[in-house]
């Protein structure tokens, strides 16, 4: 159509009315109080950010000695959408009933996960949500599937309680929530986490996922961790990738072709022969590690 | 709904102001014409192209009408000339509106045809011009059965959502339109190019440049009206489009969008008059023709009292928005509207820091809701008082939304966090859309859980702002329409019988004027 | 205020069962002391210094509760040993605390002087530390009253604004509690630091470091009372302050508190039980001897039933909110705390997608405002459903301030934009407490002015909240209370009664078991 | 205070809650679905404008193809606020009634000035709240000076229009509002407007005001203006610019020795000998432009 405009990837930019107006809203506080030499400082951060045409909607007096301003500008940056790769978890979805009916077949005992929230971090909505029978939106939770044997020890958990638990239950998969997030504390504890597990020897026996509003994969990876998983996440999304990773660890990777590459490169997990019976199956490979 | 117990004699009174307000003016509109009520009737029977002038599009209907003024001819009505040159030329509207438009052909030169003949030709082609129209009305009601509309003009489904796009292209309206309607908008209004009301003609094709909006043209109209129709249908929902018929050229954007199949028309018998400085009798003239259209095609028309909020304290003079509205009506009435097209407009403009001010606005909105219980309701949003602090702004709207769903309003135009900074970006009227989505389901049955109580705050303000109302229109009879308008009687301004754009466009109608769209509209 | 029409006999039935099902617990807290209640006994009498502990300022308190624990001899409590103590050595209680703690004094091997010369001497220092605490009331009453402070426990004059600060920091604490009571913030709660609740003990002095919140200590609370004593003056407006009086230090909170004239402190008879996982046995006798220091100082504590809607659902679980309110009445009662320093607590939390969302919060708010006509309620904002649309969080906290000023809540704590997202930065908190300025004012009176209809959904849902109430509690009293919370019935939280931390301080009172604090608070 | 944290003026940053954390709030929507690939399009826009620690609230989908972001992150940028200079409307502010007797007392005759919102902006607030009688914000509009012949022309004039009225009235200032600004029309009829006085050789008779809430004072001087005046300017600003700026041109700058630069450099404007008179008195240099 005469007049249209598409958007060109190669040069993404923000889009307020028109394409390629790279239109933003800021709002930030600066600590002096509203003056026109306030208002200029506030102009000149908008420039250094990168912003033309700069608006400055409101300059507010928050308080004495701070002045609180909205912009409205438009951003030179551009972005060449077409070039940007994400690390993603690459399992495919499942319900509950193929991953159960997945279990039973192709390992032939229950996995066994253990969950918590851990250090001093008391929330356990979120661990509860992936786990309990009621589950999350409508989800059923882990303890529902009947080819897992779930485990969820709750909130103000610490790593060294978590890890022991682990062992003495003999978790496949190990499951950690962190909610807050101040002072970066939960990166602290999920990477002491699985730097302990390195310790114990237990990183390659165990399944090291990552859960909560402000994880996301990348980060639980930096974390040493093999997935992360963040907002709205349903039980089924973990369930999911614990049964195709597991499968994978033991050279089934036939699940699917293009499954997640493992952060700690191509070291091949032990392999299991699947057992009839529940109560005895095991990862061979695994003792107690102390 | 929440009762204010309202004395009924008194609004019986107040329609019965109005009544004898509108009377000298009813002599004006029936003993005028005006160059613009004169370009309609040419485009109603289909002569609605464009010549060049100066590089410029430039409608046919202007050339043509402006031609027969020159030369004092036109009280006799441009279809007295036309239609005789059709028959003597044999050429259809258009070919002879191109003709005549390119100066190829003089109207007032040719032979004339007996006058009982062009008499009952123009009739016929009035009648053709009508049949058009209806069917167009009935292609468009035939589209609101198909998605289940829901729209119910007294508001007993909850306030529509009502947005605007205004980036003056009409490509990136299109997008932005479609991102409104996804987001859950139920009408959008294309918001036009500044002061082209003032344009003494409509401009022509699809445009892409306009200031705070988007010229009103009929491929304008054609463009957003199919865009609107496909993401309707995929949305299964009818999303209705709205345009501005005031102005110059009322009575032309009237016949383009009941040609075009709009929904919804800003008309307002007085905004032209005191908003854009239109001269007195040319808008009550004018307005008359345009509602005689879209009384047709049944398209809704929402006044303008809000605007008056603009520029007069909202909580001083609520009285001027009612007493309009009672003028509105009646206007509208004389045109033939129906209660049900009849959306009156108000606003939420109070300053946001007095105390008490949503009970204030409640009472404003629950006397509309209940003075005019048939009308669609137009509610507008907060705009004077809103501020670059666009968090505030934000929540100055979701009180408006709140006040609207608990009133009962039939459609709510949704106020934006940035009003006081731009025409909406898309993210601001996916939150104000989110905003309304938020407030209208949170506070669905809360106007039928409660009661007001007697003597309470609202109920006096209610009261008050009645009696105010009942003064005004009777110092309005008391001195005239014109010289109460003078006075300022609305909105604070100022107008003078003589004075504002278009007066020499006015004509007293010659007693052989012949415009049978009179008889039939 | 619009009335609901509750069946009053209903309310009476449901404090009739608060009473029997607290009756097992009051001869647990009889029988029983803690060894926080014996560390804020020392506290109270004058020992508030630390030693260093591999590097760390460790409470003296502590130091000396521990050594008497671990010798068995806690059981005829602290004072018992203490007091002799000082009367051997004759030292003050800060002396002999130190050289205690640093080990320089063996309690246990001192000389012991008559029984009665220990009683009487301990009885004389629990007076003086009694008439100190008065005096605290005192001056913090001479405050309020210098600066007109216009608070009203029933919450008539409209809600108090109460926000978080929460840096960690507490000298960032300071100017973010100030800019808080500029932009007009009536109460200041410092948030502590994650997982104080489980340290059992205070930390001491000034610190700057903390996760999601401040520690509490005794240093942080003069910090910021005399920074806001300071801002109050200045402003001309008294200006609250709020700690956590929870956890495995409650009682030495209280103490600590009302040394440091605070005027809030968040207290509940549960809440460790349920979201700190802290032994039942524990925190009900611990929360007992908390409330008698915070009645004596007439602080107005905070229950925590907000807390159960961020676990348990809000819609279908407003009842355990009601059934813990009438609890956490009965316990506040017999800790001596009349009904305006009840600072019952409830939220808003309901899903706000929810059809007619606030309808039901406003039965919600309004009968928890009817059945305690007398408490300043305090009224907790969305949390759970907040989300990173800070936009539309904003409109979840004005809808929340509108209930808040509809139902006359008393204590109003203000929601923040970025909830979801991070501890409030000074801006979110400046434009929080802007709408709810914003909304107290504008609806001021909406509450008075109007009426809630007869079996309508507002006054249903109350009854249906009401009758539910009812049930929960009469299983609650069949099952008792410990079974009951093992059974879920508060939160959807389970806890055993041996289980949860902190159970190992609890022990039984020996015979010559010496608090005068039990008599003479 | 120990551990208190003080601004640094030479490297102001914004304020979160914690001296030089640098917080700010951006929104801004990209023409793509919402994707991972999206999310970190909007992190590489964030980090292009010189955010670390970038926290992404929200990704929403505002329609199709188009995905709208919260972001919260620490800028890196600082300002040396002690370098700011900013130009500014030097006259002291005056009440009415002293303006009035300074009129009365040092010109001794009316001063004319000229109003209206230009262009096709139909906009009438603003210049009225200046003008009319009752004023704004509880301060009294210009035509409610003694001293003062207002002339208030509304809105919608044509700028040749304006400046023949300009001449006709003998206008000792003209001024100009101006609201929409889509496209940046405001500056385009203020250049215009300065540009056709210039012409008409009457930009050094008049002084030259500019208003409305998008405009600045260096916008105003950037289009030709002596001064330009915003959001919340009440009449007795603008009124006490006119006159101090009025004597200065005569030579009478000794009201206050600080007064604005003009920005046409130090061309002196001409000298009138106060008449008492106020019918007839007029600058001497005034002739009819055509
Ligand atoms: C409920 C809540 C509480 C409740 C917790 C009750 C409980 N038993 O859990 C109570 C009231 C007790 C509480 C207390 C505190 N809270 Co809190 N709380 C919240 C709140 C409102 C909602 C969290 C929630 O339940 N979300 C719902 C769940 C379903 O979402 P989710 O956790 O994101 O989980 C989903 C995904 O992330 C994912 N997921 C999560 N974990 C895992 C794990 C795995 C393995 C997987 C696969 C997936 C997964 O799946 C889940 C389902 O989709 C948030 C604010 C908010 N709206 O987010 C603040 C919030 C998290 N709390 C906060 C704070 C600071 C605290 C306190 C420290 C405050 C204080 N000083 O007193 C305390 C102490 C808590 C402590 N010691 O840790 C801050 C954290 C700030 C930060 N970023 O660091 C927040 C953001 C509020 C704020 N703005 O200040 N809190
Ligand atoms: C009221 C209003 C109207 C009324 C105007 C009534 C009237 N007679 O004035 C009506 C409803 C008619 C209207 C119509 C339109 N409006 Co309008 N309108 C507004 C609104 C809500 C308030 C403006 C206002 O009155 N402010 C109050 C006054 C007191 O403030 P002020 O103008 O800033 O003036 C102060 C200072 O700036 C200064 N000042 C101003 N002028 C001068 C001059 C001098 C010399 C000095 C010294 C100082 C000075 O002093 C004043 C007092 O402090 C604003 C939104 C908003 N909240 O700002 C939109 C707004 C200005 N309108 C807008 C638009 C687009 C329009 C239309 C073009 C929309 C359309 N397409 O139909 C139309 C057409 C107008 C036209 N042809 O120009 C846009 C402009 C967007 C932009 N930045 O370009 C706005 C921002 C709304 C929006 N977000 O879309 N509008
Ligand atoms: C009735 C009416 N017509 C038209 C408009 C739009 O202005 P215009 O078409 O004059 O530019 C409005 C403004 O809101 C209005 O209320
Ligand atoms: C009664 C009560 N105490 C304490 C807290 C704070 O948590 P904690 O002190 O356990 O960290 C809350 C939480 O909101 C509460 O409601």
């Amino acid at each position: 159509m005469a007049g249209e405009t598409r958007v060109n990837l190669k040069k993404l930019k923000p889009y307020g009315d028109i394409m390629d107006d790279g239109t933003i809203q800021v709002c930030f506080t600066l600590p002096v109080e509203p003056s026109p030499e306030a208002r200029e400082a506030a102009i000149m951060i908008a420039q250094k950010m990168g912003l033309d045409q700069i608006k400055l909607a409101t300059m507010e007096k928050a308080a004495d000695g701070f002045a609180l301003f909205v912009i409205y500008g438009n951003v030179r940056h551009t972005i060449d959408f077409t070039q940007i790769k994400v690390v993603k978890i690459e399992a495919k979805k499942r319900s509950r009933e193929e991953i159960d009916q997945i279990i039973a077949e192709k390992i032939g005992r229950k996995l066994v996960v253990v969950g918590a929230c851990t250090g001093y971090d008391a929330h356990t909505v979120g661990i509860d949500a992936i786990f309990n029978m009621k589950g999350f939106a409508g989800d059923y939770g882990l303890e529902r599937y009947q080819w897992l044997d779930a485990h969820n020890l709750g909130a103000q958990v610490l790593n060294g309680d978590l890890l022991e638990k682990a062992i003495a239950l003999k978790a496949d998969a190990v499951l950690v929530s962190k909610v807050v997030t101040q002072h970066n504390i939960h990166v602290k504890d999920l990477k002491d986490l699985t730097h302990k597990a390195d310790q114990m020897g237990l990183r390659e026996k165990m399944i090291w996922v990552a859960g909560g509003p402000r994880v996301t994969h990348p980060l639980a990876l930096e974390c040493g961790f093999e997935a992360g998983f963040g907002v709205g996440t349903k039980p089924s999304d973990v369930a999911s990738y614990i049964v195709e990773e597991f499968l994978k660890r033991q050279g089934q990777g036939d699940l699917k072709a293009t499954a997640a590459a493992r952060p700690k490169g191509g070291k091949v997990p032990v392999k299991i022969s699947p057992k009839k019976s529940k109560k005895t199956a095991k990862l061979p490979s695994r003792k107690k590690a102390r | 709904m929440a009762q204010l117990r309202l004395d009924s004699s008194k609004i019986d009174h107040c329609r019965q102001l109005a009544r004898e307000i509108s009377k000298p003016v009813e002599e004006l509109i029936d003993t005028h014409t005006t160059i613009a009520i004169e370009r309609a009737t040419l485009r109603l029977i289909g002569v609605n192209g464009a010549v060049n002038r100066g590089g410029q599009a430039f409608p046919e209907v202007n050339a043509i009408i402006e031609d027969l003024q020159s030369e004092g001819t036109l009280s006799k009505g441009v279809l007295y000339w036309f239609v005789n040159g059709m028959i003597q030329k044999k050429m259809t509207a258009a070919e002879l509106g191109t003709a005549v438009a390119l100066r190829k052909i003089n109207l007032l030169k040719l032979p004339r045809s007996p006058d009982e003949q062009v008499k009952k030709e123009a009739r016929r082609l009035c009648d053709e011009a009508k049949k058009f129209l209806i069917r167009q009305r009935e292609h468009r009601d035939s589209l609101r059965a198909e998605l289940k509309d829901r729209f119910d003009p007294e508001g007993k489904n909850g306030p529509l959502l009502y947005v605007i796009v205004a980036t003056g292209n009409i490509y990136d309206d299109v997008i932005q339109a479609k991102a409104a309607a996804q987001a859950g908008a139920d009408a959008i209004a294309v918001i036009r190019s500044t002061a082209q009301s003032l344009l003494d003609y409509v401009p022509h094709g699809a445009t892409t440049v306009g200031f705070g909006g988007t010229y009103a043209t009929q491929e304008n109209f054609r463009i957003m009206r199919e865009a609107l129709d496909a993401e309707g249908k995929r949305l299964g929902r009818y999303i209705r489009l709205t345009n501005y018929c005031s102005g110059l050229c009322m009575t032309e954007i009237a016949a383009l969008g009941a040609m075009e199949r709009l929904d919804f028309l800003l008309n307002d018998a007085m905004y032209g008059i005191l908003f854009r400085d239109i001269n007195m009798k040319r808008t009550l003239i004018d307005q008359h023709f345009s509602r005689l259209i879209i009384a047709l095609s049944r398209i809704v028309i929402h006044t303008g009292e809000d605007n008056y909020l603009t520029t007069a304290d909202a909580i001083e003079n609520g009285h001027q928005v009612l007493a309009s509205q009672f003028i509105n009506e009646r206007f509208a009435s004389n045109a033939h509207l129906t209660d049900d097209l009849m959306g009156l407009g108000h606003a939420q403009e109070m300053n946001p820091e007095h105390p008490n001010v949503f009970l204030l606005e409640i009472a404003r909105a629950q006397m509309t809701r209940e003075i005019f219980p048939r009308a669609p309701i137009k509610f507008m949003p907060p705009t004077r008082y809103k501020c670059g602090d666009i968090f505030y702004s934000h929540l100055m709207d979701a009180m408006f939304n709140l006040v609207g769903v608990v009133t009962g309003q039939t459609i709510q135009l949704l106020g934006m966090a940035t009003e006081a900074m731009h025409t909406p970006l898309l993210q601001d009227r996916w939150m104000s859309i989110k905003n309304a989505v938020y407030i209208f389901n949170g506070a669905k049955d809360l106007g039928r859980d409660i009661e007001y109580k007697k003597d309470g705050i609202i109920c006096s303000w209610a009261d008050k702002v009645l009696d105010d109302t009942v003064r005004l229109l009777e110092s309005i009879r008391t001195q005239g329409l014109f010289r109460a308008i003078e006075k300022k009687a609305f909105a604070e301004v100022s107008r003078t019988e003589t004075g504002g754009k278009g007066a020499d466009g006015v004509m007293r109608r010659d007693s052989d004027y012949l415009n049978p769209f009179f008889e039939i509209l």
